[in-house]
């Protein structure tokens, strides 16, 4: 055998566009040199590297990646804040993508309910992008959005658009509102439980899931309500990752790695040990 | 960073200490002068201002009136404050033995009742300022403090880890003197980043760098007088480099 | 500057010194009236922190009263502890100690001749133009300094508060492989510490003071110049066993400083290298006695400025001394790893003292141990303590002299003449009160 | 099916002559009074022989503590894949063979791993036969004698070394055949066999693993974790020193110079606090209890779903290495299975 090369060698990428969304979230645009990115799949995530700093696990955030990618970002730590003091043109480091995405495949056909919480909204709004590219593959679509405080809503023009179509249902709720109010639904305090109670989803549904780690446990206590199948309720988890490649151990959970089996599992799929859902504060 | 630019500026100061982290960074500093200005240094150079800076290394405890003072001002005037050494860490030495006797006790024994000179408990520094980066070790390492400088020159929190001393202990594979030599040593509650210089000579960790992150200080004394210490001895052993009192509230009450 | 006239100079932080102390003079009808050293460094209490800790851990804790002599603080609690448990290590223990000691010797020698004192006499205000302008002076220093943490970090684990030190003996004897490295830079160090016994030797003191001090050191071990021993002689013509320091040195806290001050017999002390050499001169070899007795410290000068002149030669000396000690410990015959050389001590209920030559003066420590091995009772003097009433006698005089100058140079040269001490004040603000019988 | 042939103890030093001209050899070395560890040798009289296990598995041969993965200066980046280096490793026992056979596949598997690739392709490794002590148990975990990993396998049978060759690699070092390797008759098979049925009777510590997954599942609340969990330090002894724990952290190291620097790994530890933290400071284990749980479960039985493998090789470091005594393996499964049996007795009564 003969020596491969490093799966740790970034690519390069620039940064092309900063776009402020809600405080400390930025939506990043990252130009590729070698179009080396483009099979991205919602859902699945890339490796950002900041030199000297480190790198963090980002989901893939547009429905189709060409040259160019979008990443939305939120300032939590050290690579998170590098980044969003990095100007326009700056270089960055990329690997990837990585994991499987949400399983386009077994949505096919079916109706659809997208869960997002928080800045769980990145991967679900590449999820969204990409079914209403092919919309013609997919029974009902509804999509859930909630978050604690009105002023943290992301994406918040790109909604109003989606609220006028027809052909996708709305939710959005904030637990409080602060700061501006949210774009015209029936129903803006809430959580997200209260919304997946509203909506009319049944066992056909396909349902995708990403929010902070405290979210699952009720939504999917409240799907499971509402006889969705376990096999058919997909949640990303979110892990510590450190490379990506199912070498570092992080990201183990219930026997699997999610950088690579995951990050989405279907709730099936998933050993239910106390640690793969339940999670604490400390 | 272009070369037309101004150099970041920095300042280095002691409180109460026993100047480790000076020499330390008198000895690194041939390293550190081609990215810096240093605009403060009372202890290596004899023009010294206060003035905003960039970074700001403080040694030393907060233990008197005066220290607060020069800590406050130093804050004020600093983007990063960094705090080195277990002593602006944690409090060190002089933190432990403010909690088995009072500060006002030992100014009466020392100075007479009715003396001026005052002190205040011995206490790190985020007891008082809020601290950007702590960067623990009696003495700190010379590597990692030159790391963690390269970063804060760039405007990045530094990557700055509190695993046990056992972890690196192990890298260097040496034998366990706890378990081997029946050494009380303290390797497992203490936060790495010495090379656990201790064990790798034979000798027991004593907890120069602090305690590591969550130590697990029950099983610890636990373990220490299942092979004989004495609970007072080891709960000595376990705070004599400043690990705060509340680690040990249940430990106490047993 | 008219006579009548109430005058104050105030130097508020002593650059350049370790630790924090300023100085207060006052002048009243063109005479000093009042001279304060005001060693502002926060107080640590020492002896009350390590009440009630096991006697093995009481190196490692006052290792931390200073970093500069942490080896002489480590070797002083050592000595005092094994004198009151009655043992009495190896030579190959001896020997490592002596080494660890002669490496903090070369090493606090080294930064405070080059980096604290030099800028004085080479007039550089910062470190930037030290660095850049003075190549030479610069690297003379980092070499010996390397020099000295080398020797301290082979022989005690580190640069300092060294962790191969303990009470009973060594954890782990360097093997053979790891001292050779240290012969190599110490005959490299050898022409550089002799050239910059030359230059200290061009310089001009800038100041002198008048009364001739009372000089007190430890007998050196063996009748060879060195560090460790158990008498303290003085220059007045008495001797007497460390064990009863507290008959001839006095030590009382005046309101305003931290620090303590130490008078031996009554009078101001002055320790440290100048006093080492004024009393063993004749124990030297060597290169060093060579350079000694050329040098103006053999004619009888005891200007407080050639204290930096006589740590140079105490540099000399310590790196002949070491290449000596490495020489014969090479010998020792060594298992397939490094081996301890240690005892494990039973606790035995007593008291005692030990004392070393720390760069800066004798140090002493004192315990009092109960019978499981806890101490009691602590006590150090250090050699900053002892120091600073003879440096305020010297400020007193050196302002007499040269009242009527302007003040810029007057704090200038008082502050040189501090400096030339080397006062150490952490070490010297450890202290908390023992009631003395 | 493995070459065989056999050579005399005496003539030791020839077979390491043979194995220095392959390349470096590292083998046990003596470290103090209780332990070994795999370093550079230079003649045999270095050699342990009687070392049972080193601190260190010789995963760190092929997996350092810590290693450059890349280095960077401006937009420049350079891969740190090391140069294959041929390099003898002698005298692994079969349970480290078989951690090494584990760690081979884990790091081959999905995108692999160049840096441990290189180095673990150009090594040489050489098995050893052993005598089990209190703490070993790979009779149970099925490791007890060479399967795979190695090129050539020595068993002590006697007076002779009995040698197998199970590469062309061991296969080339011994073309031309040199003298003192010699033919091997019927009696030294029977030595070989009998070497090996005389180990497996000097077994003491000894469990059955054909339930444990179903043991860990169903007594994921026994009272014995929370009890472990009580004397755990966390202080992640028990995963370095496992032959098949390969977690680790990855670090930028940044120079003075702003514009360059490298990313480094170093091993890390599951049982450490922040090891599954995520941001928001949520921690899926945040206990000694979740800690040490999630760690006998991943050795016993973690990797069925993903490799298909148990990860213990039975080598008892873990047990010798738990400075709380806790990482008893054997003792754990034993007391897991006794409390399966007392249920299923109650349910029958
Ligand atoms: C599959 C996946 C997709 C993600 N997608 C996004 C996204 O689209 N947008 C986004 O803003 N964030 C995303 N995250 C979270 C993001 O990776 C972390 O917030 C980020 O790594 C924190 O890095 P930092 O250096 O800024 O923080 P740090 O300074 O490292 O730490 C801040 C906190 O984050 C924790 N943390 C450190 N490393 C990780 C890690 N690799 N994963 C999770 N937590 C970590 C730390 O324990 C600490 O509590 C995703 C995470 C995963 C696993
Ligand atoms: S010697 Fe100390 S630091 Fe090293 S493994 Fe043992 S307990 Fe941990
Ligand atoms: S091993 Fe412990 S006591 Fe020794 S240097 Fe390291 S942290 Fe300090
Ligand atoms: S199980 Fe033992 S070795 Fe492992 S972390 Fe706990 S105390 Fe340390």
């Amino acid at each position: 055998m003969k020596a491969l090369n490093s799966g740790f060698v970034p690519i390069k990428g620039t940064l092309r566009s900063i776009v402020p969304m809600a405080q400390d979230n930025y939506l990043f645009q990252i130009s590729v040199e070698d179009g080396s990115l483009s099979g991205c799949q919602p859902g699945q995530f890339i490796m950002l590297w900041i030199p000297g700093v480190g790198e963090a696990a980002i989901s893939v955030c547009s429905g189709q990646v060409d040259g160019t990618l979008e990443l939305c970002v939120r300032k939590v730590g050290r690579v998170t804040s590098a980044l969003f003091q990095l100007e326009e043109g700056s270089f960055v480091g990329l690997r990837g993508p990585f994991g499987h995405g949400f399983p386009l495949d077994e949505y096919k056909g079916k109706d659809l309910c997208l869960i997002a919480g928080g800045l769980g909204v990145a991967p679900i709004r590449s999820l969204w992008q990409y079914v209403l590219a092919h919309r013609e593959n997919y029974g009902k679509i509804i999509l859930i959005y909630g978050m604690r405080h009105s002023i943290d809503l992301l994406f918040r023009q790109e909604l109003r658009v989606l609220l006028r179509r027809h052909d996708i249902d709305v939710y959005i709720a904030a637990e409080e509102i602060v700061g501006p109010d949210l774009p015209p639904v029936p129903e803006q305090l809430g959580r997200v439980t209260d919304m997946i109670k509203l909506a009319p989803i049944d066992q056909n549904f396909q349902v995708a899931v990403c929010g902070p780690p405290v979210m699952y446990q009720y939504v999917i206590e409240e799907l499971l309500a509402k006889n969705v199948r376990q096999s058919d309720i997909w949640l990303s988890l979110e892990r510590h990752m450190k490379c990506g490649m199912g070498k570092c151990g992080h990201c183990f959970v219930g026997g699997k790695f999610a950088c690579q089996e995951g990050p989405v599992f279907s709730l099936l799929e998933l050993n239910l040990l106390p640690e793969v859902i339940e999670c604490h504060r400390k | 960073m272009s070369t037309n630019q101004p150099l970041p500026r920095i300042a280095v100061h002691s409180l109460t200490g026993c100047a480790g982290e000076l020499l330390v960074i008198l000895e690194n500093l041939d390293k550190l002068l081609p990215f810096v200005h240093v605009t403060s240094f009372p202890f290596a150079q004899g023009k010294n201002e206060i003035r905003p800076v960039d970074i700001t290394f403080v040694e030393g405890s907060v233990s008197q009136p005066h220290d607060l003072e020069k800590l406050t001002e130093l804050r004020a005037n600093t983007r990063w404050l960094v705090a080195v050494g277990n002593c602006a860490v944690w409090g060190c030495v002089q933190r432990a033995g403010c909690n088995h006797c009072s500060v006002q006790k030992m100014i009466d024994a020392v100075y007479g009742t009715n003396s001026p000179i005052e002190a205040l408990p011995a206490a790190p520094l985020d007891h008082y300022v809020p601290v950007d980066v702590k960067l623990s070790g009696c003495p700190i390492d010379a590597t990692q403090f030159l790391a963690v400088t390269a970063n804060l020159l760039r405007d990045h929190l530094p990557y700055v880890t509190h695993k046990p001393v056992c972890l690196e202990c192990k890298l260097k594979e040496n034998g366990c003197v706890l378990i081997e030599k029946n050494l009380p040593c303290l390797g497992p509650v203490t936060a790495a980043g010495c090379g656990a210089l201790c064990p790798s000579v034979g000798a027991a960790c004593y907890g120069c760098w602090g305690p590591c992150e969550e130590p697990q200080m029950e099983a610890m004394a636990t373990i220490l007088s299942e092979k004989g210490y004495q609970l007072d001895e080891v709960l000595g052993r376990l705070q004599a480099f400043g690990a705060p009192k509340e680690l040990f509230v249940r430990l106490e009450k047993s | 500057m008219g006579n009548s006239e109430k005058k104050r100079i105030e130097i508020p932080e002593i650059c350049r010194v370790e630790g924090h102390s300023a100085v207060y003079v006052e002048i009243d009808q063109g005479k000093v009236t009042n001279v304060q050293l005001d060693v502002f460094e926060g107080t640590r209490f020492f002896e009350q922190i390590v009440i009630g800790h096991h006697f093995e851990e009481i190196p490692h804790i006052t290792s931390r009263v200073c970093a500069i002599c942490s080896s002489g603080h480590v070797l002083a609690a050592i000595n005092a502890i094994e004198h009151i448990l009655g043992f009495h290590p190896n030579t190959t223990v001896s020997l490592f100690r002596e080494l660890l000691h002669l490496g903090m010797v070369i090493e606090s020698h080294a930064t405070h001749i080059c980096a604290l004192a030099l800028p004085d006499f080479l007039n550089i205000p910062d470190l930037m133009e030290f660095a850049s302008a003075h190549k030479e002076e610069f690297s003379t220093w980092t070499i010996l300094r390397n020099l000295g943490s080398a020797i301290q970090t082979t022989v005690g684990g580190r640069a300092f508060h060294p962790v191969n030190m303990h009470v009973g003996g060594i954890s782990r004897c360097p093997s053979g492989d790891e001292l050779k490295p240290l012969l190599e830079k110490l005959s490299f160090a050898q022409q550089k510490a002799i050239d910059l016994c030359s230059l200290l030797m061009q310089f001009q003191p800038k100041v002198r003071r008048t009364t001739e001090p009372t000089f007190l050191a430890l007998i050196p071990n063996k009748g060879k110049y060195g560090f460790f021993g158990d008498t303290v002689k003085s220059s007045d013509g008495w001797e007497q066993s460390i064990q009863n320091y507290r008959d001839y040195l006095s030590e009382k806290s005046v309101p305003y400083s931290h620090a303590k001050q130490s008078k031996g017999r009554g009078k101001p002390l002055m320790v440290g290298s100048m006093a080492r050499l004024a009393l063993f001169h004749d124990l030297l070899d060597g290169q060093a006695k060579h350079i000694y007795q050329s040098s103006p410290l053999a004619s009888g000068d005891t200007n407080t400025i050639l204290n930096n002149l006589a740590q140079a030669i105490e540099v000399v000396h310590a790196i002949e001394r070491a290449q000596e000690i490495i020489r014969v410990l090479q010998e020792v015959e060594e298992p397939q790893f490094a081996h301890p050389e240690i005892t494990k001590l039973k606790p035995i209920a007593g008291s005692g003292s030990g004392a070393v030559e720390c760069p800066r003066g004798t140090l002493y420590h004192y315990y009092d141990i109960d019978e499981a091995g806890k101490i009691l009772q602590a006590d150090m003097v250090t050699p900053s303590a002892q120091n600073t009433a003879r440096i305020e006698l010297d400020i007193r005089e050196v302002v007499d002299q040269t009242l009527g100058k302007t003040s810029d140079q007057l704090e200038g040269n008082l502050e040189t003449l501090i400096r030339a001490y080397d006062p150490c004040n952490t070490c010297a603000t450890h202290m908390v009160s023992v009631n003395y019988l | 099916m493995d070459i065989c042939y056999k050579f005399s103890k005496e003539s030791f030093l020839d077979f390491f002559k043979l194995m220095q001209s392959f390349g470096q050899v590292h083998a046990p070395v003596r470290v103090s009074e209780q332990s070994f560890s795999f370093r550079p040798v230079e003649k045999p009289e270095q050699i342990a022989f009687e070392a049972l296990r080193t601190i260190l598995p010789p995963k760190k041969m092929f997996f350092p503590q810590r290693e450059t993965l890349i280095s960077y200066s401006g937009k420049e980046v350079k891969d740190h894949t090391p140069e294959p280096l041929a390099q003898v490793l002698f005298g692994v026992h079969p349970c480290d063979l078989a951690g090494l056979g584990i760690m081979d596949n884990i790091f081959s598997a999905g995108p692999p791993d160049s840096h441990y690739l290189a180095r673990r392709q150009a090594t040489l490794v050489v098995g050893l036969s052993c005598m089990p002590d209190k703490h070993c148990f790979c009779n149970s975990m099925g490791t007890d004698f060479p399967h795979s990993a190695y090129d050539i396998f020595l068993t002590d049978i006697g007076e002779d070394y009995y040698l197998q060759i199970a590469t062309t690699l061991g296969e080339k070092l011994f073309d031309p055949k040199p003298d003192f390797i010699k033919t091997i008759d019927d009696q030294d098979n029977q030595s070989y066999k009998d070497f090996w049925t005389n180990r497996d009777k000097a077994f003491t510590s000894n469990f059955k693993s054909d339930n444990l997954k179903q043991i860990f599942d169903l007594e994921k609340d026994n009272p014995v974790w929370e009890e472990l969990g009580k004397r755990c330090l966390s202080c992640g002894n028990c995963t370095p020193v496992c032959p098949t724990c390969y977690c680790f952290d990855v670090i930028d190291v940044a120079s003075l110079d702003g514009n360059s620097g490298s990313r480094e790994r170093e091993w890390d530890s599951c049982q450490f606090t922040g090891f599954a933290k995520v941001s928001g400071d949520f921690n899926f284990r945040p206990g000694p209890v979740d800690r040490l749980k999630f760690w006998y479960r991943h050795k016993l039985h973690g990797f069925d779903d993903s490799y298909g493998l148990k990860t213990c090789v039975g080598c008892g470091r873990c047990t010798v290495s738990c400075p709380a005594d806790i990482d008893d393996i054997v003792g754990v499964v034993l007391r897991l299975q006794a409390s399966q049996n007392e249920s299923k007795k109650d349910e029958s009564a």
